[in-house]
């Protein structure tokens, strides 16, 4: 019984918006450590791949961008499954902050895998299975996006976005399987990526940017949905206390 | 029957309205007044399980209405503002497809006699788009003609309605409260019904 | 429970065929994209060949994009939809319904008059019969994923082009082995197995689809 | 430890200067500017709210 109760506190947007608040800094400093510890391990220390020389040090982002944008859709589809489910109020807001930190992720994985790309097989493009993935990837974020703000009742909107998220995280499974099929159809193996044994300091720089985005992402994400809290709950008293009460600091 | 408890509606930002709650027994008529945007429209889509409450809840024999959807809706029928009618359609067959897709035995004849009832007879076999405001009006309330569900829930009746037809659907709507029926309606205009007990709501 | 089904189809066709209008010109425009094609690229028969499966699907695609828009949009308007969500049976049903009548009336014709065309593209009769035979196969899944689009989109703005922003990527894995099936059988592969995962598509599309909708229109119905 | 001879080598990446530092200066710049709108947007709302509220209650004082 406590248990629920201290899920319901921490749901509730009067509790959640100063927690968020006091979050944020913590997963700024933490995106900070382990960008400066990843990028002087991947960037300074890390030996040169004897296949590809130097330019495989893209991969310190392009894989942690590509994970990030992957795992991100799937948690905007987790807040939508528990938003449809118990019609929490917090749930869809959260969807909507992460979405556009999911579509930067998604576009510069597939920016980045262009840049990579060019010198690893000749173009700045090609339809290998996995680009072309992110690439829709990055279509679903858009088309969630462009989905809720087209709605103006913001609870519509919540509910038709989480319906949305359904359906794709449905979908993303059999998108990559049919590409890759699809692929594999028309290249043949042509443009694998060389599948070198990594160093153990590769591994960890890798990690240690993962980890970074991690925290970026979340970072961004509660500092959005405050905003959209604050817009939603403009007319609820924890709102105007929450905000006289930011007057009367500043003021002090 | 029908009973509401605390039923509170929030549209977009704006409370429309809180704690509002009714009774309603067999053979009564709920009207339901109040001001353009106090939230008609809104409680009789809560009524008919459409839109979900904000807080409280609506009760049919005793049980959540969300419980039992599919059987209180078998005892509803509904009436919008818009009046359900293909105007590709003749009036005859709008009638007997809305009565097929509620799930109804509805056979032609009975179909002919309501609309004759209504005042269409001879346009049968008229697409609707040639129909005027009001008749269109009437193709739509042809149906409550043979309609035998136990709550009718009614958004404007009288309205584009001419002083016969008012009268009659005020007849057709005593026969039903006579029949033991409940019916909850908003209007502008308050009608005489002659026959069941009248409860007002106003709303904002 | 087929009762309703079969309600809702013969209303959406009686509909369908006293506005014949619609129905022609998603054909006419599926017929004119597919023809513009060899403009474009040139005559070749090699070239053309290569082109035909992609150019047909993608041209069907688009047909069937062109139709879904009014799927849900004149029954919202008139107030039929809000008496179909009230009825006294899940709305997936009729869902359902509206889907399958909406195949009848876009996919299916598309189906039929695609190895006409195909025949502009020079294809052999085999790669013609895989044509027909993917697109009958494919079409239902376009016209179920379609109505979540198009009940997601109920009654806003844009909603045109929002719905395809919504709906084109989900329609990949439909068009990559529809296309595939054609293409298989054009390089003497054998479209079996494309096929074969067309119609595994399809099934689970109506399967699921339909279901989705429904939640999407009662969002859209509150 | 460090592996680079020179800061010119580093930069230059072996050749590939122009594709990792394109990736990574995007990167950079994408993670420097969405935090910077994100957090004018949330004191934009917070000073909006924050006046209209004002607004408001000298509405209903006076």
């Amino acid at each position: 019984m406590k248990d629920r109760f201290n899920l319901y506190r921490f749901a509730s947007p009067a509790t959640f918006y100063p927690l968020a608040g006091r979050m944020i800094p913590w997963f700024a400093a933490f995106a900070a450590l382990f960008g400066l510890a990843g990028l002087y391990l991947g960037m300074l220390v890390a030996p040169t791949d004897f296949q590809q020389g130097e330019g495989y040090r893209i991969i310190f982002i392009h894989v942690p961008a590509s994970w990030m944008s992957m795992f991100i859709y799937l948690v905007m589809a987790f807040w939508a499954a528990i938003g449809l489910a118990f019609n929490t109020r917090l749930s869809g807001m959260m969807a909507q902050a992460l979405a556009p930190t999911g579509a930067l992720m998604a576009f510069l994985s597939l920016w980045t895998g262009a840049l990579w790309g060019k010198p690893m097989w000749g173009a700045w493009w090609v339809w290998d299975a996995r680009l072309t993935s992110e690439l829709i990837l990055l279509f679903l974020y858009i088309g969630y996006m462009a989905l809720v703000a087209a709605i103006d009742d913001p609870r519509r909107a919540d509910k038709a976005g989480g319906l949305l998220l359904l359906v794709g995280v449905v979908n993303i499974p059999i998108i990559y399987f049919s590409v890759q099929w699809w692929n594999t159809l028309h290249q043949g193996s042509s443009v694998n990526l060389t599948k070198s044994s990594m160093a153990v300091t590769m591994l960890w720089g890798m990690l240690l940017m993962a980890f970074c985005f991690w925290s970026y992402a979340i970072a961004v994400a509660l500092a959005r949905v405050r905003s959209i809290l604050l817009e939603r709950e403009r007319h609820t008293d924890w709102v105007k206390a929450e905000l006289l009460g930011v007057g009367d600091g500043e003021r002090a | 029957m029908l009973a509401a408890e605390q039923l509170a509606c929030v549209r977009g930002e704006r409370r429309l309205f809180a704690n509002v709650g009714f009774r309603l027994d067999g053979g009564e008529l709920l009207y339901l007044q109040g001001r353009n945007g106090a939230g008609k429209t809104s409680l009789l889509r809560m009524l008919i399980g459409l839109l979900p409450p904000e807080a409280g809840q609506i009760l049919w024999r005793g049980q959540d209405i969300h419980e039992q959807i599919d059987e209180y809706r078998a005892e509803l029928c509904y009436l919008g503002h818009h009046n359900a009618i293909k105007e590709e359609l003749t009036p005859l067959e709008n009638l007997l497809l809305s009565a097929r897709l509620a799930d109804e035995t509805l056979s032609e004849d009975d179909a002919l006699d309501a609309l004759e009832q209504v005042g269409l007879a001879g346009r049968e076999d008229l697409a609707c788009k040639y129909l005027s405001q009001g008749q269109k009006r009437r193709v739509a309330l042809a149906r409550l003609v043979k309609e035998r569900r136990a709550l009718w829930v009614l958004d404007e009746p009288f309205v584009a309605l001419d002083v016969a037809a008012v009268a009659w659907l005020a007849g057709i709507i005593s026969g039903h409260l006579q029949r033991g029926g409940l019916a909850v309606m908003t209007t502008h205009q308050p009608v005489d019904i002659p026959a069941g007990t009248v409860r007002e709501l106003r709303l904002g | 429970m087929l009762k309703i089904i079969a309600a809702v189809i013969g209303r959406d066709l009686k509909l369908a065929l006293r506005r014949q209008a619609d129905i022609v010109s998603a054909l006419f425009f599926f017929i004119i994209v597919v023809s513009l094609f060899p403009l474009g690229v040139g005559p070749e028969p090699d070239l053309l060949r290569k082109l035909a499966p992609g150019v047909l699907w993608v041209a069907a695609l688009l047909a069937t994009m062109l139709s879904l828009p009014r799927l849900f949009a004149d029954d919202h308007r008139d107030g039929t939809l809000e008496q179909l969500a009230l009825a006294p049976h899940p709305l997936g049903l009729a869902v359902t319904g509206k889907v399958f009548a909406h195949w009848l009336v876009s996919g299916l014709p598309l189906a039929l008059l695609a190895p006409v065309l195909g025949l502009q593209f020079d294809l052999p009769t085999d790669a013609l019969l895989v044509l027909t035979g993917s697109l009958l196969l494919g079409t239902p899944a376009l016209s179920g994923i379609g109505a979540i689009g198009a009940a997601l989109t109920l009654g806003l703005r844009g909603g045109g082009i929002l719905l395809s922003l919504l709906v084109l990527p989900l329609y990949i894995p439909v068009l990559i082995f529809g296309a595939g099936a054609v293409d298989a059988t054009v390089a003497g592969l054998g479209g079996e197995g494309h096929l074969s995962l067309l119609a595994a598509l399809t099934f689970a599309a109506l399967g699921f689809a339909p279901w989705a909708s429904a939640a999407a229109l009662k969002i859209a119905l509150e | 430890m460090i592996y680079w001879n020179s800061f010119g080598d580093f930069i230059a990446m072996g050749g590939y200067g122009f594709y990792v530092w394109g990736s990574f200066g995007l990167t950079v710049a994408i993670m420097a500017i969405e935090p910077v709108l994100v957090g004018r947007r949330l004191k934009n709302t917070q000073a909006r709210l924050k006046r209209q509220l004002r607004a408001e209650s000298r509405k209903e004082t006076a």
